[in-house]
């Protein structure tokens, strides 16, 4: 698998390392609700197809990216950087 | 002597008591090369830089680069990867928003931190690496087999570097020169780097003085 | 249906071999079942069989989606063991353990369980410690264990790099010799012919499209060859866990989908007769009976669902195979394949009633699931017949996640693509 | 023997003699021959044994698709099993051998399981061996005993014991455009896209490119000369021979392997023997070609069956006839331009045997070439001869109905060339994840629609192949009709898996053992799945597709190991590891790390240093490499809020020139990793973290930065390389840095407890910080690590009259577990603060990572095992990895916990012990049990004891 870095351009998956779901919403850091802690830490939607997780650039430039990617194919179809996405404080769908 | 700083900058490698991990543990001669054939692989540590991460704070990069090209004379474009060699000094880009910058000048991290002040960070590396230099006509070949990444010409400006790895060894290399690499590897791992690099570059024959 | 023995084999063979009848029947669906089961893999096909062989329910349907066995049943290393450490594991890998010692006579199916012995290599002290930890752990649970020293090693795995100067020198290791391995699709077979013999409806190409619904309650489901109403739904999907679940509203778990590769090499004469594992990275190796070195390592590590691998692992597992038995290096790799793990948020498996009305489920395998067959499908068709787990599940619970009972052999927390 | 090599012709050099020996009998060759070619020219038509029944087998084909022919290469003692002759290229000193066969390839005693015939059908193994269900033999013993027979006579060659002495390479490459096979398809490709500029690269399987033009037609052989002496002078293209691509992974990524030295007998030092190529294509051309498969009928296995096209490779391209007097059985044109070719060359073609009832004029007209009578509407029902074929019997055939008619009729010939359609090769393809296709017209799979990465051309898409009548078995009488020669398998085979219920191509596949061959069925699985086809009467593609997975052929274990064959991880050094050599120090290796374990003095155990280093410390002072810590440089104006969030206590409160110990947790609220973080300036840090945990602190706080507080303005870098660390522990500590450190001093006033100064020692800027981890008076002194053998030695130099010695992990252990500090044996992962007494570090001011969830129900339990000391009451040594327990040893009990460390403990004379225990807090004072049954099988009192032996107010290292 090739990930195209945004930074560094098209790389060998053996550079990257897998950080996982990109689309949980980790809850306000005082919350209290222990729910959606829960669902923060354990729950997790697990597509079969498109799926946006996170990638560090680990053997690179350490860059934490957000990767769209089929799960059925392993297509990517996007790449972008961790905070451009917003994708940490984004709701669930 | 440079200003005192918190530990971290006012720490130049002074050479009189600097040991590189490699002393005692380099060959030099020529090895892999037949009868009548020259070396198409020099391989040669470059010992007793400066070396210093720089990272700028969102929207103060270009000051961050003024600051490089002041204190290191790297004039460095906004693309990834870009970067500038001479002979005393040089820096790339390694990282969004962040550059490798080394010389030979024992100032120079201090010189940097007063540069680039609230512009970003400085981060003395100049014990943390270790930096190899690999020249010849068969540097790329001799690299490929470690790397996977493009040096070809159009993927690799002179100048300009990149990060990377082979499996647990982290790596930031530059290009120095026509076929000429500086590897940059943390510095516990220089002899494991050494001893392959010089085994893969045995089929080509190389050099070390 | 006859029963296999050595003289039906004869008997058929002077005629020919044409007296031989299917393995098991091929029949429509009915329109209802006391118990259907999602997935005709090695842990449907075994609940199936317990259900009838020891529940006595026998009014059962099995529903796969493609052809009987097609999942990790095999896909697999074929590795059967008990070495765990943690109480919420041993006694049930012990438990499944036993159930293989005496399953092809259970099945009167050769299944050619090998009780060669699984070795996990020790590389430092530590390791050693650790090692005994685990084996103490499975003495005081029932399981068998014993410390292997090096001269032992090199008499019993003749190619192994015992070399003091290796990169990752070989102090001992941990043994259970009980462990072994199996002969991965005949556990699909013989459970599909002893569920069949039984009276249980096995439906292959039948693909669970949807559930039927009484408010939450589950009443049936949905397939590719006409809806079936059943007054238990049992889901046993693996890989497929996620998609299954989502066809009953349940939309998050605590499963990834992750791919494992498994490798093969050319038939060789016999060189290793038991199985080693690696302790200075993650590989698992042992000898078919055809010959070929069977091995893996670590999963991919990132969500999917295609049964395919990438480069890094392939060379990652064969770097350490090599490490360990340098000869080896000439061997050529002839098949590599993949299998999709659901890994769980704590490494280990589920077992449970629910989560909703009329359902249960078993998922969460990792993979550990070939060698867990026997005792997964045991234990899941208790708890579908008496509607509450075995002791031997209980801590294979679904809430244990959110209630913090994690059971994390690695203590890797809920980075399912560690584990 | 008779010579059977032709004079002239074909890509071998006959001015170049090559000596070789097969079986222990010396033969010789031409450079450019293959072993098959030149035991072939020499006349040789046993190559092998198949896998279960050990029948005679010769050479079936020429090149990779080779089911039969496999053999063992031993060079400097190692041993290369499973080699296909017909890809073994010869070289003076060869020694091969065959395999598979007792005592010797013309005499196999094995072959006695051929007599067995019907017995040995396929699942036998699955309805016998399960033994008795009671005595002796119950359970899985009788099956077990039977295995052992049946390993030996199962597996193909041995892989011995003697390490691979080659060298292994990997190489990283980069194309616009990968072409596969370098027949005329795949040259005309790579010239195109070499003449767009394109950079290419070009793989061919064999020694010699131009596939097929090397021996289908002179004309063939001259435009692949042209284009290949045009695309050598291309720099834009690299041209890989003996260079199989093998994987097809996502992303455009195959892997390929280059044989770089197999075909020389010495290699120059420094060639790798293999060389795994990864290249990364913008666009990859497959051009494959297509294989021949034969037909299955009783006997079709004798040595002297061979695939036309092959037998016409063997004459052509290597000048080595395959027999004299032949017999040709054809289902489509084909063949008979292999006939004419191979009249040409010398073999008299005796007839040509067609199922097709009429044959058209262009292959009329070269069976008239090759000389051959045409029998058409007829099929071979059998062969005959020993281990070499004598002849073969023919009968009347109806294509459409299969039904045999007329009488036997019987020719005499010495090779039968078998032609029964062609299979083009889409093994990439379909690793690219493409479905393939079934042709109704080519009687083949096919690949179907790219999805643009890839594209297939020449035969390898169908193109030029020549459509068959779809006939794959005679259905005759008189012995075994194979399928998949390597692992014999036979039609019956087939036919009992569908009887059986086993008919999907898998389960056929799985229940026969069909195409699992080294040949991986190359030319047996279309043939096997056409017979389940007839057998469920439904057409082929419903029998299913197979799907290719990688390797296409197979690659050496060492090949794909590369460079880390022999070199698996890199060693990690610190600054001093050549002093710590020299002082004689036992290395340990913590992860790639390597550490002094103790650094014992002559004739002491490694437990009698330990002890006398700890002993040391608490009386005078010792130095240890502490190095390996992870090392973090936190900066930024939100540094300190930073870790505030990072740490479970309280850092934004933290002094300048302060360190403070901090606890990390997981999200999930147990504990990640523990050490102390120093404030160098109002916004900057030095962190430490375990040796182990380093990288993964680093990412676990990266990931946090940039993906759920990027607002917060902090940079991180890791400078674990960059600084030398060294701790000087013991009441005399002080002493040792007053007398070397300059320009600071390092009394209690300057430095207090957790206090951090900068100095010089022996010229070389250092930075201290007063911390314990032995709960001795103790510094870390920290200093460029190009420095630290220096600095290590001036700290020696200083302290050698304070007795200051040098003490390893053993010793650190000792140290730590008497003042119970705990490490990564007890932060494992599965821990909670609680459990190890550091809820005092558990702010309850401010929210933490982990401060969410470390109160849940199962991280509160009164039943968890919590951190207490145990004592050996004893006087035994207590052992690493023992449970406790409460009962005796005949009667143990439940596990109640784990000895997590254990050592001698210097202070008490006595072996104590850290210990995870189930409600430990409560059984402080009580007794137990250690017990080891796996190991030592000690079985130790002990006594439970508050986890901190040593010095609980902290008034030493305070001091």
């Amino acid at each position: 698998m090739i990930i195209t870095c945004p930074h560094c351009g098209p790389r060998d998956l053996a550079e990257f390392t897998y950080q996982g779901d990109a689309t949980l919403s980790r809850p306000e850091p005082a919350s209290t609700d222990q729910e959606a802690w829960n669902a923060y830490v354990y729950d997790r939607a697990n597509p079969a197809g498109e799926h946006r997780e996170y990638w560090q650039h680990a053997g690179g430039c350490r860059k934490f990216l957000v990767v769209t990617r089929n799960t059925l194919t392993h297509a990517i179809s996007g790449v972008e950087f961790a905070p451009a996405t917003g994708s940490s404080r984004r709701k669930r769908s | 002597m440079a200003k005192q700083r918190p530990g971290f900058i006012a720490d130049p490698v002074m050479r009189a008591r600097a040991v590189s991990p490699l002393a005692g543990h380099i060959e030099t001669g020529q090895f892999g090369v037949a009868v009548g054939q020259s070396p198409s692989v020099r391989l040669g540590e470059r010992f007793g830089l400066s070396i210093a991460e720089v990272t700028a704070w969102k929207g103060r990069e270009s000051k961050c680069r003024a600051a490089i090209k002041a204190t290191a004379s790297a004039a460095l474009k906004v693309a990834p990867g870009s970067g500038s060699v001479k002979t005393a000094a040089g820096a790339f880009n390694i990282a969004p928003m962040r550059w490798l910058v080394s010389g030979e000048s024992p100032e120079l991290v201090a010189n940097l931190a007063d540069a680039v002040s609230e512009d970003g960070t400085v981060t003395d590396l100049s014990h943390g690496r270790t930096v190899i230099r690999v020249d010849g006509e068969k540097s790329r070949w001799v690299l490929a087999k470690l790397f996977a990444v493009d040096l070809s010409d159009a993927a690799m400006p002179r100048g300009n570097g990149l990060a990377t790895a082979h499996h647990d060894i982290f790596a930031q290399i530059q290009r120095v020169g026509a076929d000429a690499f500086d590897v940059y590897v943390f510095r516990s791992f220089a002899r494991s780097f050494w001893h392959l690099l010089c085994r893969s570059a045995e089929e080509a024959g190389y050099r070390v003085d | 249906m006859a029963e296999y023995s050595a003289w039906q084999v004869l008997r058929n063979a002077v005629t020919g071999n044409t007296g031989w009848k299917p393995a098991w029947r091929k029949p429509e669906p009915k329109p209802q079942y006391d118990v259907v089961i999602i997935g005709g893999g090695g842990h449907g096909l075994s609940t199936a069989y317990y259900l009838a062989a020891n529940h006595g329910l026998t009014n059962v349907a099995v529903c796969e989606k493609g052809w009987l066995g097609s999942g990790n049943i095999g896909r697999n290393t074929t590795i059967v063991r008990s070495n765990y450490l943690l109480e919420g594991n041993t006694p049930f890998y012990e438990h499944s353990m036993k159930l293989w010692e005496n399953l092809s006579h259970e099945l009167n199916y050769n299944v050619m369980f090998s009780q060669r012995g699984i070795i996990n290599l020790c590389h430092t002290p530590a390791q050693m410690d650790d090692a005994a930890r685990r084996g103490n752990a499975m003495q005081l649970m029932g399981a068998d264990s014993r410390m292997v020293m090096p001269d032992e090693l090199a008499r019993r795995i003749p190619g192994l790099d015992l070399s003091a100067n290796a990169r990752f020198p070989v102090l001992g290791g941990l043994e259970q010799p009980r462990a072994g391995t199996a002969r991965h699709d005949a556990v699909a077979w013989g459970y599909a012919r002893g569920a069949d013999r039984r009276g249980v409806d096995i439906l292959e190409n039948c693909e669970v499209t949807g559930f039927l619904r009484d408010g939450d309650r589950v009443t049936g489901v949905m397939t590719s060859r006409g809806e079936i109403r059943a007054k238990k739904v049992a889901v046993c999907v693996a890989g497929s866990t996620g998609a299954v679940m989502k066809l009953a509203g349940i939309d998050t778990l605590p499963i990834e989908s992750h791919v494992l590769q498994a490798f093969v090499t050319e038939a060789l004469k016999p060189m290793v007769d038991t199985v080693v594992t690696f302790g200075g990275g993650h590989l698992y190796l042992s000898q078919s009976d055809k010959g070929g070195l069977v091995f893996g390592g670590d999963i991919d590590g990132y969500n999917t669902y295609a049964q395919r691998g990438n480069l890094p692992i392939v060379e990652d597992v064969m770097s350490e195979a090599v490490a360990l038995f340098p000869a080896a290096a000439k061997v050529r790799l002839l098949r590599s394949w993949g299998g999709i793990m659901d890994m769980s948020m704590d490494g280990s498996p589920i077992i449970t009633t629910g989560p909703l009305p009329g359902m249960y489920l078993n998922c969460g395998w990792c993979y550990g699931g070939f060698k867990a067959t026997p005792a997964s499908g045991w234990c899941f068709a208790h708890t579908i017949a008496k509607n509450e787990p075995h002791p031997l599940n209980a801590a294979y619970s679904l809430d244990r996640f959110h209630r913090g009972y994690v059971i994390d052999e690695k203590g890797q927390g809920a980075t399912p693509w560690k584990h | 023997m008779t010579s059977h090599r032709i004079s002239t012709g074909g890509r071998i050099d006959r001015d170049k003699p090559v000596a070789f020996t097969f079986d222990g009998k010396r033969y010789s060759g031409f450079e450019g021959d293959t072993l098959a070619s030149a035991l072939l020219a020499s006349g040789v038509r046993l190559f092998g044994r198949s896998f279960k029944y050990h029948r005679p087998r010769g050479l079936l084909a020429a090149g990779y698709e080779e089911p039969n022919a496999l053999v063992t290469v031993t060079t400097d003692g190692a041993r290369e099993p499973n080699i296909r002759a017909t890809e073994l290229e010869i070289h003076d000193g060869l020694v091969a051998e065959s395999q598979n066969r007792f005592p010797s390839l013309a005499y196999d005693l094995m072959a006695v399981n051929g007599l067995a015939g019907k017995v040995f059908s396929a699942g036998f193994y699955y309805k016998t061996f399960m033994g008795p269900v009671i005595g002796p033999l119950k359970g899985t013993r009788f099956w077990m005993f039977c295995e052992t027979f049946i390993r030996r006579a199962a597996g193909l060659g041995a892989a011995g014991t003697t390490p691979d002495p080659s060298r292994y390479e990997r190489m990283n490459a980069f194309c616009d455009v990968l072409v596969v096979g370098s027949g005329p398809s795949g040259l005309e490709a790579a010239r195109k896209a070499a003449a767009d500029g394109k950079r290419v690269i070009l793989c061919e399987t064999a020694a010699s490119f131009g596939g097929t033009a090397n021996w289908s037609g002179k004309d063939g052989e001259m435009f692949a000369d042209t284009v290949l002496s045009g695309l050598k002078s291309e720099p834009n293209v690299q041209l890989l021979n003996r260079t199989t691509v093998w994987g097809y992974y996502d992303g455009n990524t195959l892997a390929a392997l280059e044989r770089v030295t197999d075909h020389v007998g010495r290699p120059r030092a420094g060639k790798p023997r293999h060389r795994h190529w990864v290249i990364r294509a913008g666009h990859v051309v497959i051009a494959t070609g297509a294989l021949e498969r034969g037909f299955v009928f009783p006997g079709n296995d004798r040595p002297g069956v061979m695939l036309a096209d092959s037998a016409q490779r063997f004459a052509c391209e290597y000048g080595a006839l395959p027999g004299r007097r032949m017999v040709v059985f054809a289902n489509n044109d084909s063949a008979y331009q292999a006939a004419a070719r191979l009249r040409e060359r010398g073999a008299e073609i005796v007839a040509i045997v067609d199922v097709r009832p009429t044959v058209g004029d262009w292959a009329q007209s070269l069976a008239a070439e090759a000389g051959a009578e045409t029998i058409p509407a007829h099929a071979v029902t059998g062969t005959s001869g020993g281990k070499s074929l004598t002849g073969v019997t023919i009968r009347g055939f109806d294509a459409e109905t299969g039904n045999l008619s007329g009488s036997k009729r019987r020719i005499a010939c010495d090779t039968l060339l078998v032609s029964g359609g062609w299979s083009p090769v889409l093994h990439l393809a379909s690793q690219a994840g493409a479905k393939p296709v079934w042709s109704d017209k080519l009687h083949a799979f096919l690949p179907p629609e790219s999805d643009g990465a890839w594209e297939a051309v020449g035969s390898a898409a169908g193109e030029g192949i020549e459509p068959p009548e779809p006939v794959f078995e005679i259905a005759a009488t008189g012995g075994k009709a194979f399928v998949d020669f390597q692992h014999d398998v036979t039609a019956d085979d087939v036919r009992l898996a569908h009887r059986e219920g086993f008919q999907s191509v898998e389960h056929l596949k799985r229940y026969t053992t069909l195409g699992m061959a080294t040949d991986q069925g190359k030319t047996a699985n279309v043939p096997g799945m056409a017979i389940m086809a007839a057998a469920l009467g439904k057409p082929i593609p419903e029998v299913g597709t197979t799907r290719f997975r990688p390797p296409f052929t197979g690659a050496s274990l060492g090949a794909l190991a590369a460079e880390r064959y022999g070199d698996l991880r890199p060693e990690r050094l610190t600054p001093m590891h050549d002093q710590h050599v020299a002082a004689g120090a036992n290395m340990y290796a913590a992860g790639l790390w390597f550490r002094p374990e103790s650094y014992n003095r002559p004739g002491e155990t490694v437990e009698e240093a330990y002890v006398r280093e700890a002993r040391n410390v608490r009386r005078n002072v010792g130095i240890v490499d502490v190095s390996t810590l992870g090392k973090i440089d936190i900066q930024g104006p939100d540094a300190g809020e930073f870790l505030n969030r990072v740490y479970t206590n309280n850092f934004g409160s933290l002094p300048v020139n302060k360190a403070r110990y901090g606890l990390m947790l997981r999200e999930d609220g147990f504990a990640l990793d523990d050490g102390t973080t120093w404030r160098l300036s109002e916004d900057r840090f030095l962190m430490t973290t375990t040796t182990a945990n380093a990288g993964r602190v680093m990412q676990h706080m990266e990931f946090y930065l940039e993906c759920v507080w990027p607002d917060l303005r902090v940079n991180l870098t890791s400078v674990t390389d960059q600084w030398a660390g060294a701790a000087v522990s013991g009441p005399k500590s002080r002493d040792v840095l007053a007398a070397c450190v300059k320009l600071t001093k390092v009394d209690n006033d300057t430095l207090p407890f957790m206090g951090i100064v900068h100095g010089k020692i022996a010229g070389a800027p250092v930075m201290i910080c007063r911390l314990s981890f032995s709960g001795e008076r103790a510094y870390e002194v920290y200093c460029g690590a190009h420095h630290g053998p220096h600095v290590w030695d001036a700290l020696m130099n200083a302290g050698a009259s304070h007795d200051i010695q040098p003490y390893g992990l053993e010793a650190l252990g000792t140290l730590r577990i008497e003042k119970g500090h705990v490490t990564g044996a007890e932060i494992d992962g599965r821990t909670t603060a609680r459990d190890l007494h550091l809820d005092w570090m558990l702010s309850k001011k401010k929210p933490f990572i982990g401060s969410a969830m470390m109160d849940r129900e199962g991280l509160t339990d009164p039943r968890r095992w919590t951190l207490v000391g145990v004592i050996s009451l004893s006087g035994e040594k207590l052992r690493g990895g023992s449970h406790i327990v409460d009962g005796p040893a005949e009667k143990p009990g439940r596990s109640l916990g784990h000895i997590t460390a254990m050592c001698y403990s210097p202070l008490y004379g006595k072996y104590i012990g850290l210990a995870l225990v189930e409600n430990g807090v409560a059984r402080i004072g009580t007794r137990g049990f250690a017990t080891d049954p796996a190991r030592s099988k000690t079985h130790i009192p002990v006594e439970f004891v508050n986890h901190v032996f040593y010095d609980p107010k902290g008034g030493r290292m305070h001091g």
